[in-house]
């Protein structure tokens, strides 16, 4: 309904391949931008940066970066929370031993250890798949779990085991540490995220981003047109590990403030997983459609009773909650096994062709 | 009928034996195949055809014999190898990507003549925005050749058989060849279907000077289109020749075209 | 005499809009001095000079929209021009174009005009023994020709063009297999003509200057109902100055869009895509392909636009065949605002409500949101299918005019609903009605400005067309209504009458029958018969899905349409029909026939108007049985695919009696 | 470095011979629990082959089943009651699968199935904490008549304790696997079901309706969860500690092959010791705590020289 196409040529193969070839589409993820930037900072509270927002962008750069490793590449991995893990405890390491250096560069660094960790880990892709190699990601899970935990040197042998987040400045403003305001994180974490959003959809959609989707669409063939796996694969291991990295580098950094190695444990794996498939495999917007789903809806569950005025046992409202999303992931499942992102896709041919259905 | 010139061998298949386990695939067969030429390649099912092809473009490693291409002699192929010097192909049971459009499709034929490197890619800007609009002209020929502008934006897992092929193709093409495998190109399709094909090939062969093999069964089609005819039977050798001699060769009647049709 | 000259009938129908064409606020440049600017050519280079970067004409290909600019188009032109001198076309020479809707095409029209030379243009999809007539006829010397399929055609007929020197082709593709003294590439005559260029530098400007308005430009062919096509001379001066008179009737300028779907050879086209860019600089843009084109449309979303009858029939189809795919709530929507829209109609208005949330839509998604003057024209179309786009807020209108007319020279003014009338005449125009008979209808001649100089080599058909005064007898039959509209009821020769004297027009009929979604083509009998009968195409398209949604199988056009559901059916329709015709006028039989009307089976022009004789002639035995009362007749016939091919037919055909037949033979009986 | 080296590949080994009973002792305890992982990776290897589902609630239905028998004991449900009604819940939970979830995903992608078992195992998770509260429990192991005292068994010069439990388990894992041989090598369900791993087709010539297989699986894994959640309840106690333990069963299986049976029995046994022998040999040099990551560590280095598993098949690619 709300799309008027006609009229809107192109000229150049730029225009024509751009990402959002349709007037429409722009005017909205302007909108977007707008809202994002401007209402959400304005007019969010503290609470909502915090619990909603702040994680909800976290979470869907990880997303985005397993999304690319499996919804584009077609590698399965479950260690997503690891090479999160890996890039907070380097940017904490980072930002230790450099004090001097912005901490935006440290946490862009440190995404850097976490796809060398990446790439090493996606070796055995070359020989293994499915969920062959699913197993194998695991071992990084459970490997780099066990680091997180043994190796002092990791956490600065603080007696909690923890890391805790230092004060750090940009241009006399505090970015992170206790003194940052939610808005000056959200913010800087909004920025980011928009950014390496923009470079992910530049390299999907360029020659590295056909040679992921034809290793996943198909091996055998993509190797005889001259794809070699190996380096295709593991390219595919370290962008989406660098973006995991980073996103746990400003997940302790950004929202947590400090993190212990369960907030790198297997079930944030899980949880990163469960947003790329209810989002939609190879669907950058669908990543974060996933992570508002899976990290929102739990959130809102939670507030329910609350705001229903009911009282409820704590305890009984995270089981309930864990009930209704279980049952929901299946269902979303069942109705729309693409995810969120080919909900949207329909819904959208549906506004572009009504009142045709086609 | 068609003036092309005829060049050197480009392509030679020593004493080739390919064995799966205890089967044998190929059986000590070498043929050759010559620069712009049209080469068939028939037989029965079973015959060895598809690993033939499969040797040729490194995707199977034979036990024994050896590879000549373009002057080099390869103990066996690698796939890599094989499509960074000029060997493309098409599949009997198509092998397209299918959650890729048809521009996408042809575009990854583009991939190993795309050079900026990943920095360039993450910006999307500049020369990689050049060079990739460069090749998506390039590409855009091949739709134009083949006459698929209505679908080029349609993901291929939707097309119909006909049009995956000429997709198939065109993906082939857009790696500009120097060899062209085709691994039964007309198989499925109809008269009218099978008409557009074989004239697309004929273009390609003459236009571009590319070499072609092709496997195919429907014999009208093998006996118009191409120069000379490699036969095969149990993995071995029958006959090699142009159409009208092999046609009329014993064997190859009664082993092929005695029994099949 | 009348019959041989019932080709050269453009036809008509349009129909009124309710928004008020815009009125151009500048002046046409060309509008300043006329007198200087009395060529195609002249024209062009005043564009070029004038307003350089400007966008001429853009061409969807290799996946974009190629856009070339009144410089560029110029330069092309230029480049041909020069070219064609190089091979010796010589001033009142004859070039002949073929091939499908290209800017190359119009380039090399307008580099002949440059030369002084006429240019005649062949429907794409003529088969070789038409081409060759019109070349032999025309004695043209070059030929323009698209691809490898075309330059086969004509080099089929070599012998027959005798005066054929020269075959430039477009497209390479395919053309190394060719080896003929006569072929030129498009980029050979491009090289001959820049070295005769740099040769003599200002030949071109001087073939320019040399000129005339008097001259001869477009050799446009007559589609022939009856006869072999005849080639109306239309000089550039009188063309152009009723082209100006159609300006002045349905403005448009430099902002607007045109998109060439219709065949070039057509004089509409010729008037759309040649003489209206070069006086006014309206944008004309071509599409990628066949399959592509209505997508093309969109993405252009022209503001003027002209189509058959049978396009507009065929598109009203596929919205119903596609709305009946669409689930229940768009389906209301759809009934709904429709009643509404129609309801409003009739009331002189607007339905708000159903255009902002339906019909904005709609136009949309076919592209026809910034139409602001569309029109219909080559034949009648049904009021129905009229009212249908009028009320999807498409301003659509009726034209009516003939090739030896340049083309359309009434149209309607778009103020109010008119679905009888073709409008009124340019400024230019006269028309008068020859004796009329009691309701005032009589053969309608027409003169005007922009008249053609005669048919090119064929004194004796001009002297029938035009009468001593210089009026040109159409060959239809009409009448000029109270507010002077002109209503055209059909051609003189067809208003038919049956034995027991009742007049009809078949074509009304007709009309009537294809606004079915199920009906395709039709024809109406009954000249000189007892009663009416017809004989009916289903619709493929929209039959098969009708099948399909009711589980009936069906693998052939042929088989589907013998189908006896399918039959049954289009009795429902033939019955709807009759019961909004008099009562004399009702079809008492009708038969389905197991194939569609073909123009390559001569059975329709290429403009796609039912060639009566051709369909008396071949389907005599199925009339004499339908005229007899048999109930089935078994049919043996040769027939042409799609690809070419000939083969037989054979089938049973049941014939049917309507409720009006069997009343008729009771009756009777 | 000689150090190092003499630290990782010496040492250890000396250790073993010097006391032979502790060996034995460390290989018994790796035994048992790699009689548990098996049992785990069986319940796994039942639904995969039967309907390529990579069940990941496995290790959750082994949770739920225990808690369930000890919830319904504490309700004052006789033991053996309880663990019949245990059953016919295993029984509803196969059919509710079924027909909730396998049935309109049917002909999806693995991974869709994949996650849905996931959703699943959250879904377990809140209603068993839910209706039976999330601390741990004790399992009722001597209501059910299982012994819990431990033989002494004097030998090499030492002692090795044997717990009872443990050998209970073994022989009830053993007796499961053999009633599950039988019935797969000679019912026509059996029959079916092996066909219908080769193929789906295939299983339907059979007369047996795929759904119906599918519930068939589905009610055996949860009985083989059933008699897991028992013994390792018996051995720890009952708490949703095990899912993580559980997990341990993907190593069992990638080195078994995913459809292979005996390979899941040997996958279990192969991990449990290697695991155990790892930790307390090599563990201690590492800081401790390897167990977590050991399994996965040998399954992945045991991949890279057999892709398809110990006992998979081949995988021959074609185009």
């Amino acid at each position: 309904m709300l799309y008027r196409e006609t009229g809107q040529f192109k000229t150049s193969y730029a225009a024509d391949q751009a990402v959002f070839p349709i007037r429409q589409d722009r005017i909205g993820l302007a909108l977007i931008l707008l809202v994002a930037f401007l209402l959400v900072p304005v007019f969010g509270s503290s609470f909502f940066l915090n619990t909603m927002m702040i994680p909800f962008l976290v979470f869907s750069l990880a997303t985005i970066g397993l999304n690319l490793l499996l919804g584009y590449a077609g590698q399965l991995s479950l260690g997503t929370g690891a090479f999160m893990g890996v890039g907070a405890y380097a940017c904490y390491k980072l930002a230790t031993i450099f004090p001097d250096i912005n901490i935006l560069v440290h946490t862009l660094l440190s995404g850097l250890f976490a796809a060398g960790i990446g790439v090493l880990f996606g070796l055995p892709s070359l020989r293994i798949k499915g969920f062959y190699l699913a197993v194998a990601t695991l071992a990084a899970q459970f490997f780099l779990d066990w680091c997180f935990n043994r190796l002092p040197w990791l956490y600065n042998y603080n007696p909690s085991g923890a890391i805790e987040v230092p004060t750090r400045m940009l241009f006399g403003v505090a970015l992170t540490g206790p003194n940052a305001t939610p808005v000056t994180r959200y913010l800087v974490l909004l920025t980011l995220v928009v950014v390496m959003t923009w470079i992910a959809s530049n390299l999907v959609r360029g020659w590295i981003g056909r040679s992921w989707m034809m290793i996943r669409d198909m091996d055998i063939a993509a190797e005889l047109i001259g794809v070699r796996p190996l380096p295709t694969k593991l390219l595919a291991f370290a962008v989406s590990s660098y973006y995991c990295g980073v996103a746990g580098a400003l997940m302790v950094f950004f929202w947590l403030g400090a993190a212990e190695p369960p907030s790198f444990s297997i079930n944030t794996s899980f949880q990163v997983l469960f947003m790329v498939i209810i989002g939609g495999l190879g669907s950058l917007a669908g990543s974060f459609m996933g992570a508002a789903f899976i990290w929102i809806l739990p959130v809102l569950l939670r507030a329910l009773p609350e705001m229903l005025g009911v009282t409820i046992a704590a305890a009984t409202v995270e089981h309930v909650s864990l009930i209704v999303i279980g049952a929901l992931i299946i269902v979303v499942l069942i109705v729309e096994p693409h995810g969120c992102a080919r909900l949207w896709q329909t819904a959208k041919q549906k506004l572009r062709t009504w009142p045709f259905p086609y | 009928m068609r003036q092309r010139a005829i060049g050197e061998v480009i392509l030679a298949v020593e004493d080739v034996s390919l064995r799966f386990g205890g089967v044998r695939a190929i059986a000590d067969v070498s043929f050759d195949i010559r620069a712009h030429e049209i080469r068939a390649i028939i037989g029965p099912n079973g015959a060895g055809k598809s690993s033939m092809l499969n040797v040729i473009n490194g995707f199977y490693r034979p036990q024994e014999g050896r590879i000549v291409w373009k002057g080099q002699a390869h103990r066996a192929m690698r796939p890599y190898l094989a499509a960074s010097t000029g060997i493309a192909r098409t599949f009997q049971n198509i092998a397209l990507f299918k959650g890729m459009t048809v521009l996408d499709n042809l575009m990854s034929g583009r991939t190993l003549k795309m050079r900026r490197g990943f920095f360039w890619q993450a910006l999307r800007y500049g020369p990689a925005l050049e060079e990739e609009i460069a090749h998506r002209r390039r590409v855009e020929e091949i739709i134009d050749f083949l006459e698929i502008e209505h679908i080029r934006k349609v993901p291929v897992g939707r097309l119909p058989y006909g049009l995956q092929k000429r997709v198939e193709l065109g993906r082939a093409l857009a790696m500009e060849p120097e060899l062209l495998l085709l691994d039964e190109p007309m198989a499925g399709m109809n008269l009218e279907e099978k008409e557009d094909m074989s004239r697309y090939i004929l273009e390609v062969n003459e236009q571009l000077g590319t070499t072609i093999a092709l496997i195919e069964h429907d014999m009208s089609v093998v006996m118009d289109l191409s120069d000379r005819i490699v036969v095969l039977d149990h993995g071995q050798l029958l006959a090699d020749g142009p159409p009208e001699v092999v046609s009329r060769d014993p064997a190859v009647i009664e082993a092929y075209l005695g029994v099949a049709h | 005499m009348r019959a041989d000259r019932e080709g050269a009938t453009l036809a008509v129908v349009g129909a009124a809009s309710q928004k008020p064409a815009r009125v151009e606020t500048a002046p046409a440049p060309a509008a300043r001095a006329p007198s200087d600017l009395d060529t195609f050519p002249k024209l062009l280079l005043h564009n070029a000079v004038n307003w350089p970067d400007a966008v001429a004409m853009r061409e969807k290909e290799l996946g974009i929209w190629q856009a070339y600019t009144w410089r560029q188009v110029a330069e092309a032109v230029r480049g041909l021009a020069l070219g064609l001198k190089s091979l010796g076309l010589e001033r009142g020479e004859v070039v002949a174009l073929i091939g499908r809707n290209r800017p190359n095409w119009v380039w090399s029209e307008l580099a002949a005009h440059c030369c002084g030379a006429m240019t005649v243009g062949i429907y794409a999809d003529v088969l070789a023994e038409e081409a060759g007539y019109l070349l032999a006829h025309s004695g043209a010397v070059v030929a323009f020709a698209e691809d490898e399929e075309q330059v086969d055609k004509l080099l089929e007929v070599g012998e027959r063009a005798t005066a054929l020197r020269w075959i430039v082709f477009h497209d390479p593709r395919g053309m190394g297999r060719h080896d003929h003294p006569k072929l030129v590439s498009w980029a050979e005559l491009l090289r001959r003509g820049a070295a005769l260029g740099a040769e003599r530098p200002d030949l071109f400007e001087a073939e320019v200057a040399a000129g005339r308005g008097e001259d001869v430009g477009i050799l446009c062919t007559t589609s022939g109902t009856t006869s072999s096509p005849k080639l109306a001379m239309l000089p550039f001066g009188r063309f152009l100055d009723h082209v100006r008179a159609y300006l002045r009737a349905d403005p448009r300028g430099p902002e607007d869009e045109y998109v060439c779907l219709l065949p070039l050879p057509w004089i509409m086209e010729q008037v759309y895509v040649l003489a209206m860019p070069l006086l006014c600089r309206i944008r004309v843009s071509f599409p990628e392909g066949q399959a592509t084109a209505m997508a093309d449309l969109r993405e252009i979303g022209p503001t003027h636009l002209l189509l058959a009858p049978r396009v507009w029939e065929q598109t009203a189809a596929d919205i119903r065949a596609r709305m009946m795919d669409a689930n229940a709530f768009s389906r209301w929507c759809f009934e709904r605002g429709f009643a509404a829209a129609l309801a409003a109609l009739e009331r002189g208005r607007r339905a708000r409500l159903a255009d902002w949330l339906l019909m904005s839509a709609l136009r949309d998604r076919l592209g026809f949101a910034r139409v602001r003057s569309a029109a219909t024209g080559g034949a009648a179309l049904g009021p129905d299918t009229f009212k249908f786009f009028l009320a999807m807020g498409v301003p659509l209108r009726q034209l009516y005019g003939q090739t030896e007319l340049s083309g359309a020279y009434t149209l309607q003014d778009g103020r109010e609903i008119d679905t009888d009338s073709s409008g009124l005449p340019f400024d230019n125009t006269e028309i008068r009605i020859v004796d009329p008979d009691a309701d005032g209808v009589g053969e309608i001649l027409t003169r005007h400005t922009g008249m053609f100089a005669g048919y090119f080599r064929n004194e004796v058909a001009t002297r029938e067309a035009l009468t001593e005064d210089g009026w040109m007898r159409t060959g239809d039959a009409g009448y000029l209504d109270a507010k002077g509209r002109l209503v055209v009821i059909d051609r003189v020769k067809d208003i038919a009458t049956t034995a027991t004297g009742v007049r009809f027009s078949p074509q009304y009929i007709e009309n009537k029958l294809k606004f079915s979604p199920y009906i395709g083509e039709c024809v109406v009998l009954g000249q000189g018969r007892p009663w009416l009968a017809a004989i009916l195409c289903i619709r493929f398209s929209m039959v098969a899905k009708w099948a399909e949604s009711r589980r009936i199988g069906f693998t052939t056009y042929q088989n589907l349409a013998a189908n006896p559901d399918v039959q049954a059916l289009l009795a429902g329709e033939v019955e709807k029909v009759n019961a909004s015709l008099p009562e004399g006028q009702r079809l008492a039989r009708f038969l389905v026939l197991y194939k569609e009307l073909d123009a390559d089976d001569g059975e329709l022009t290429r403009t796609r108007k039912v060639r009566r004789n051709v369909i008396d002639e071949r389907y005599a035995r199925l009339i004499e049985a339908l005229y007899a009362g048999e109930r089935e007749v078994h049919v043996a016939t040769e027939v042409t695919f799609e690809d070419g091919r000939k083969g037989r037919i054979e089938a049973d055909l049941v014939l049917h009696d309507t409720a009006a037949g069997q009343m008729l033979a009771r009756r009777s009986a | 470095m000689g150090g190092l080296l003499h630290t990782v590949l010496v040492d250890p080994f000396v250790q073993m011979w010097t006391l032979p009973d502790f060996f034995v002792q460390v290989l018994w305890e790796g035994l048992v629990s790699g009689i548990l992982y098996a049992l785990i990776a069986l319940g796994f290897v039942l639904i995969f082959k039967a309907s390529a589902v990579f069940n990941f609630a496995q290790g959750i239905m082994v949770v739920f089943a225990a808690l369930s028998l000890v919830g319904l004991h504490r309700l004052g449900v006789p033991a053996f009651v309880a663990l019949g009604l245990c059953v016919l819940i295993m029984l509803a939970l196969a059919v509710a699968v079924e027909r909730l979830v396998l049935r309109p995903l049917v002909n999806q992608p693995d991974i869709i199935l994949f996650m849905a078992t996931i959703g699943l195992t959250y879904f377990l998770i809140g209603l068993g904490e839910l209706v039976f509260g999330g601390e741990p429990k004790v399992m009722i192991t001597s209501e059910l008549l299982l012994p819990t005292g431990s033989y002494v068994w004097e030998t090499l010069g030492g002692r090795v304790i044997l717990q009872q439990i443990d050998i209970a388990a073994a022989v009830i894992a053993a007796a499961m696997v053999a009633v599950l041989a039988v019935v797969f090598q000679r019912t026509k369900i059996g029959r079916a079901l092996r066909a219908v791993a080769d193929d789906h087709q295939a299983a339907l010539s059979v007369g047996i309706a795929l759904e119906t297989i599918w519930v068939v699986v589905w009610f055996a894994a949860g009985v083989v969860a059933l008699a897991t959640g028992i013994m390792w309840g018996a051995r720890s106690d009952v708490s949703f500690a095990l899912q993580i333990v559980a997990l341990k069963a993907l190593p069992v299986l990638v080195l078994g092959g995913l459809t292979s049976v005996p390979g899941a029995i040997m996958g279990g046994l192969i991990i449990g010791i290697g695991e155990k022998l790892g930790e307390i040999y090599w563990g201690g040099l590492l800081g401790g705590g390897i167990e977590s990551w050991l399994a996965y560590l040998i399954a992945l280095a045991f991949l890279l020289v057999r892709p398809q598993g110990l006992f998979g098949e081949r995988i021959i690619e074609r185009v």
